[in-house]
């Protein structure tokens, strides 16, 4: 619990927000067409992450909040994790089983 | 919490503003429960994504090559624009909400119309996207799109609309190789695959879209009429981190279906 | 009626939640959590008889072997509208929405829940999935089985599938309502003093219960709509004629229904922390580790799933992995036994209807978790897998664990919701009816499925019918044990003696209020001061 | 109808007992823990029941004992699931040396197929004391291939080969279950298991009537699409050469290395694109259609076949794999040599 209402951003923080969205953007769209081998999705989905988190963090005022929102932001993303690795442990350890 | 000294007197603190149910304690209390509210919310709304992400995972990795044959046959350029409307949409939202702390009325109305212009737009871009697929027969499904034919488009023999296979060999001979027929009919027929997902993924974003330009209006309305100010502006608060929450989404959906490989087909 | 009872005799309230107004709008519209409780107390009790219908003409038709009384067919619309009414439409709402939604408020010392309005609305979503899942069942069934694996249930059934899919989907989303709410509510709407450390057992349980619910059930949603977007349009997701994977399918079903699993089961783990500690009167034993267990067990109970799929084409790395998670699972589970049973050492100890069933609950929960560990133990599930192993051990899980538990609160916290007692002698005997009863039911089926005898099985070789007509035979009994309970409950409502506000004596804010409880919960916000179940110093707790 | 009550179904295969034994163990595990949680509850409530004056002993807990009950039970635990894994990976992974039958799933029946060709439905012949791997696929839906007597059980997915395999011990007829529920007749697709002693299997084998083995099928097929034409063993062939090709690693086009199994065949047939040789063209079109499951499996087995004629190492011919032998250390480096039982076509009985 907080009194976080004066904390929070300020319209000048949102512009640089917005502009750096902006620019990972239009940086995920430049990098696309560059050949980074398998790199490619990573840095696209590194960006995404990125962008992400800026919505989350000043857009979502979830810097300002209190621990219990950010924990609820995490497990989020934490049971989503589960979800694909654990799915993937699945699909991607199959073609490792050599049945004779 | 744990507030653990004993007060008695609850109820006849502070006056009491019309917003406040009768089962909370104080507004403080009601704005961080409506909030947290809000927040496990967005948790079954990432969970919903998630399970369609972890399919499309699934069948990127079995069905690698249909995936970039199918992602370099949307537009990018329409994906761009959509991306940059959606961002530029979130920013007004959140301006929209700091005028609302602020008590900003005009300010506050003017930016929600211009939210909820932004989010129409990109339902129009949307619109204009999918009526090109559809155009071109990229439809999945053996029902509506009548399953993809050996070219992976509506006519074999206008392969201008949106032939998948013509495409799958013109690029590779951008790029100096040389796919056979045979090979990229099959890619073609397995786009079909990738198709669904790209119409299940942004259909349900456009989905909560479509509601979160519904509660846009409602908001706008409300905040018309100068029901939020400083004081109480928790609807718009979680109008706002429906918005922002549905702008995440497409932050991912943006290079995962428009953007698998596309260096590979450009000279 | 009247016994020599010392203390001079309860008296109703005057004003109450039940009294506050009438009318069925005053009903329909309501906001108050106990209103809702009620609501869906009387539509999962349909669903619960309904289900039990099925189950009967199941057992009907496994009396011979020859599969002669049913259709294929319909023995297999049997099954499924059982397992589907089930655990969709009553074990996942049973106790959280029920007994839940009454006592969860009351407990945390707060007027309501978080946000009534959506309180109202998950009975309304609840209540549309059901009406879909009547629509289907009138208009022919469904013969998916539960579990809805594809392609069979994409492409080659030609029953109402997508409709009934709707109508889980529906459900599911009343439950993640309700699970919103109760997170909300223990987080923000705590009385005064009530610190995380003194909330009832039940409280915890149910929100880790919460916590699978919000989380899991949207994953079901997805799948189910994708589902039947597969079997409308044929999009290929599921469907291998069309490139799709059915084992993905599988992977994201259980994904939901293994945690669902124990959103089924840890309310009641709540409710027999209650019932034994007010019936030994003592406190808890190990209070903190009773209440973490609920949470590891919300958390593991995620990481398991795929123990369902060990023989469906999964890679033996990952099956290794899902079964050693799924020992972890135990761990909890175990733990919480044997604190409930320490808790009984040096109790005074009563044995009222609630005690007695969650003895039961004790016991028949302690057989179907182990044998959920058979069932988790690689080598052995190859075997038992999908045979009447599985059914039995479930069934212990839920009806000898869920069913029990429910049936032990319901008992206890009648009083409070209806003012006045059952009646404590055929309460008694309904309880040993049921537990005989399901034993007979359901321990036969152990030695059937290791025997080999697959589910969902219309005819079977004749070697197995002695043990099924043993099951059939339990469930005829297990069937008394259940209308019972329904005849004296409807009786109590009106002849049932005055129960005053807290007949058994026991702890918690729920308590302290009169029953039944005022609109508002409380005349005035009580204040926490000291432990849970602090039953060693009792002050006597009058009524007013 | 007797009444006789068994709490066993019958060990007919190597696996039983193993099973059998680890089932016990986790039996005697459950009952110790249920009747100590009975016991311990019954004594409870007789000896700590309500009496007046005797109130209940506030007892709050123990640190030791809660530590005691997790690690106890996580030991056991962890016991068990060594055990089962182990006992697991016994159970999944065939042996080399095993009889190989075929087997497909339909609404509702198993249709099996023997290496000399003869078929049979919904009963499976199979010689015993020695192990016998049964190729799954199904048509379909996803059945199950389920034989309590040999505690043994597989799903059989649609567009994918599953295995299952058990060394047979006692002559008898055995259940057949389809244990994954498959629709409105799942419960008639049931069959038996017929186990022989060896002569009585070639016996078996030799009265039946087959037009030709299942690798000769498979070689009429082969020739039937056109694809000798393609796949000839000199240099200048449009796609790599199938000599020796089954249970060999293949270095494909993108790197990776996959072993030509079943799957890998089943799928180059079907969908020819997507594991590509190094240095070949995708230019094989799909037979998706074109032929049914038994026909993949003729063809499989012809491919094998082949590569059971071809001993001598691959080095100096053009290959389909880039890899040399001394590259690859011990798979599958012998074939299984089958001890083809007598030849049989066209024999009537």
């Amino acid at each position: 619990m907080s009194d976080h209402s004066q904390s929070h951003p300020t319209p000048k923080l949102y512009a640089v927000i917005f502009l750096s969205l902006v620019v990972g953007t239009c940086l995920t769209w430049g990098i696309a067409f560059a050949n980074l081998g398998i790199f490619n999705p990573v840095v696209a989905l590194a960006i995404a992450c990125i962008k992400a988190t800026l919505v989350i963090l000043y857009f979502m005022h979830v810097r300002y909040s209190d621990r219990l929102t950010m924990v609820t932001v995490g497990a989020g993303f934490f049971w989503l994790l589960i979800l694909i690795t654990l799915s993937l442990s699945d699909y991607l350890s199959r073609s490792l089983i050599t049945v004779h | 919490m744990a507030i653990n000294q004993t007060t008695t007197n609850q109820t006849t603190t502070t006056d009491h503003h019309p917003a406040l149910a009768h089962h909370f304690d104080s507004m403080e209390q009601q704005q961080g429960a409506s909030t947290f509210g809000m927040w496990v919310f967005l948790l079954t709304e990432i969970m919903m994504f998630g399970g369609l992400f972890t399919a499309y995972l699934v069948y990127r990795i079995k069905y690698y090559d249909a995936f970039v044959a199918g992602s370099t046959s949307i537009s990018v350029s329409w994906g761009f624009t959509n991306t940059l409307v959606l961002i530029a949409s979130s920013f007004t939202m959140a301006m929209s909400v700091w005028a609302a702390q602020q008590g900003r009325r005009k300010t506050q109305v003017r930016l929600l119309i211009a939210t909820m212009i932004l989010g129409v737009i990109f339902l129009g871009v949307k619109a204009k996207e999918y009526y090109d697929k559809f155009d071109e027969c990229h439809i999945p499904g053996h029902v509506i799109g009548k399953g993809f034919n050996s070219w992976g488009g509506c006519d074999v023999n206008n392969p201008k609309l949106g032939n998948i296979a013509e495409e799958i060999q013109e690029k590779a001979k951008q790029a100096g190789a040389t796919v056979p027929e045979v090979s990229a009919v099959q890619t073609a027929k397995q786009t079909e695959i990738f198709f669904s997902f790209y119409f299940a993924m942004t259909g349900l974003h456009a989905f909560h879209m479509i509601i979160g330009v519904g509660l846009l209006a409602w908001l706008t309305v409300r905040a018309n009429r100068g029901e939020f100010g400083p004081a109480y502006y928790t609807p718009i608060e979680l109008g706002g981190l429906y918005w922002h929450f549905v702008d995440i989404v497409w932050i991912y959906l943006f290079p995962l279906l428009y953007l698998i490989s596309r260096h590979k087909h450009v000279a | 009626m009247s016994t020599a009872t010392t203390i001079a005799k309860p008296v109703m309230p005057a004003k109450h939640y039940l009294n506050d107004n009438y009318g069925i709008r005053s009903w329909l519209l309501t906001k108050d959590h106990k209103r809702i409780a009620i609501l869906y107390l009387v539509s999962i009790t349909f669903f619960f008889f309904l289900g039990g219908l099925f189950a009967a003409l199941i057992r009907l038709e496994l009396l011979t072997p020859q599969g002669d009384l049913f259709q294929s067919d319909t023995y297999n619309k049997l099954f499924s509208m059982h397992g589907i009414n089930m655990v969709f439409f009553f074990l996942v709402p049973s106790i959280p929405a029920t007994i839940g939604n009454f006592v969860l408020p009351l407990m945390v010392g707060a007027k309501d829940l978080a946000f009534p309005k959506i309180n109202l609305l998950s009975w309304y979503i609840y209540m549309a999935g059901a009406f879909f899942s009547l629509a289907t069942m009138v208009s022919g069934g469904v013969d998916t089985g539960w579990t809805f694996y594809t392609p069979l249930s994409s492409g080659y059934l030609r029953t109402h599938v997508a409709l009934m899919a709707v109508g889980i989907i529906m459900a599911g989303f009343s439950s993640i309502f309700t699970g919103l709410n109760f997170i909300v509510t223990v987080h923000r709407m705590r009385a005064p003093g009530l610190t995380w450390g003194r909330l009832p057992l039940f409280v915890w349980s149910n929100y880790a219960t919460s916590l699978i619910m919000v989380l899991a059930t949207p994953v079901l949603a997805i799948t189910l709509t994708l589902l039947a977007l597969e079997r409308v349009f044929h999009i290929g997701v599921f469907d291998p004629k069309y490139g799709g994977d059915p084992v993905l399918f599988q992977h994201m079903f259980w994904f939901y229904s293994h945690p669902a699993v124990y959103i089924m089961i840890l309310p009641g783990m709540g409710v027999i922390s209650e019932l034994i500690t007010c019936f030994s009167r003592k406190r808890v034993f190990g209070y903190s580790f009773v209440a973490f267990s609920s949470i590891a067990i919300a958390v593991f109970g995620f990481l398991v799933w795929a123990h369902h799929m060990f023989v469906a084409g999964i890679s033996q790395y990952s099956a290794m992995i899902f079964s050693l998670l799924s020992m972890a699972v135990a761990i909890p589970s175990a733990v919480k036994v044997f604190n409930w049973t320490a808790t009984m050492y040096k109790g005074s100890i009563t044995l009222m209807t609630p005690m007695l069933y969650a003895l039961g609950f004790i016991g028949l929960f302690t057989i179907g978790g182990l044998t959920g560990i058979m069932l988790a133990a690689l080598g052995l599930d190859v075997h038992v897998h999908d045979t009447y192993f599985v059914i039995a051990h479930f069934h212990y899980v839920m009806v000898g664990g869920m069913v029990t538990a429910y049936m032990g609160g319901l008992h206890f916290w009648w009083p409070k919701i209806t003012g006045r007692m059952y009646p404590e002698a055929p309460a008694k005997l309904a309880a040993l009816i049921t537990f005989i009863g399901f034993n007979l039911t359901f321990f036969p089926q152990f030695i059937l499925g290791y025997l080999g005898m697959p589910r969902r099985y219309h005819s079977y070789p004749e070697e197995f019918q002695v043990l099924n007509v043993l099951s059939s035979a339990g469930a005829s009994v297990l069937a008394i044990g259940f209308i019972l309970p329904l005849i004296y409950f409807l009786w109590s409502l009106r002849y049932g003696e005055i129960a005053g506000d807290n007949p058994w004596g026991a702890t918690g804010l729920e308590w302290q209020t009169t029953s039944p409880p005022p609109t508002h919960n409380f005349h005035e916000v009580p204040v926490v001061t000291e432990e849970p179940y602090a039953y060693g110093e009792e002050t006597v707790i009058s009524g007013h | 109808m007797q009444f006789k009550l068994p709490l066993f179904p019958e060990q007919a295969s190597t696996v039983a007992g193993q099973v059998d034994a680890f089932y016990l163990f986790l039996v005697l595990v459950t009952t110790f823990f249920s009747l100590l949680i009975a016991l311990l509850i019954l004594f409870f409530i007789i000896r700590y029941r309500r009496r007046p004056g005797q109130e209940a002993e506030q007892i709050h807990g123990s640190t030791l004992l809660e530590i005691v009950w997790t690690v106890i039970p996580l030991g056991i635990s962890m016991v068990i699931f060594v055990w089962g894994a182990v006992l697991y990976y016994h159970i999944e992974n065939p042996p080399k040396n095993a009889l190989e039958i075929y087997g497909v799933g339909k609404q509702w029946m198993w249709k099996f197929q023997h290496p000399g060709g003869q078929r049979e439905i919904n009963t499976l012949h199979v010689p015993s004391g020695r192990p016998v791997k049964v190729t799954l696929i199904s048509q379909d839906v996803i059945h199950d291939f389920f034989v309590p007597a040999f505690r043994v059980k597989t799903d059989v997915l649609p567009n994918r080969y599953v295995y299952s395999w058990f060394t047979p011990t006692a002559p008898g007829s055995y259940h057949l279950f389809c244990s994954q529920y498959c629709g409105t007749k799942h419960s008639a697709m049931i069959g038996e298991v017929v186990v022989l002693k060896p002569d009585d299997y070639a016996a078996w084998l030799a009265s039946g009537k087959a037009e030709g083995s299942l690798s000769s099928m498979g070689e009429n097929l082969f020739q039937g699409v056109g694809r000798v034409t393609c796949h000839r063993a000199d240099s200048g062939a449009r796609g790599p050469n199938l000599l020796g090709l089954y249970g060999r690693p293949v270095r494909l086009s993108d790197n990776r290395v996959v072993i030509a199994d079943d799957n890998y065949i089943r799928e180059s047939i079907l969908n020819p694109n997507a594991k590509i040789v190094a240095g070949f063209q995708p230019i094989m079109p799909t037979f998706q259609g074109v032929v049914s499951e038994e026909g993949l499996i003729q063809i499989t087995e012809y491919l094998k076949h082949l590569s059971a004629q071809e001993s001598e190492p691959l080095n100096n011919r053009s290959t389909p794999t880039e890899l040399r032998d001394n590259e690859v250390p011990t798979i599958q480096q012998e074939l299984q040599q089958r001890n083809q039982p007598a030849p049989t076509p066209g024999k009537q009985p």
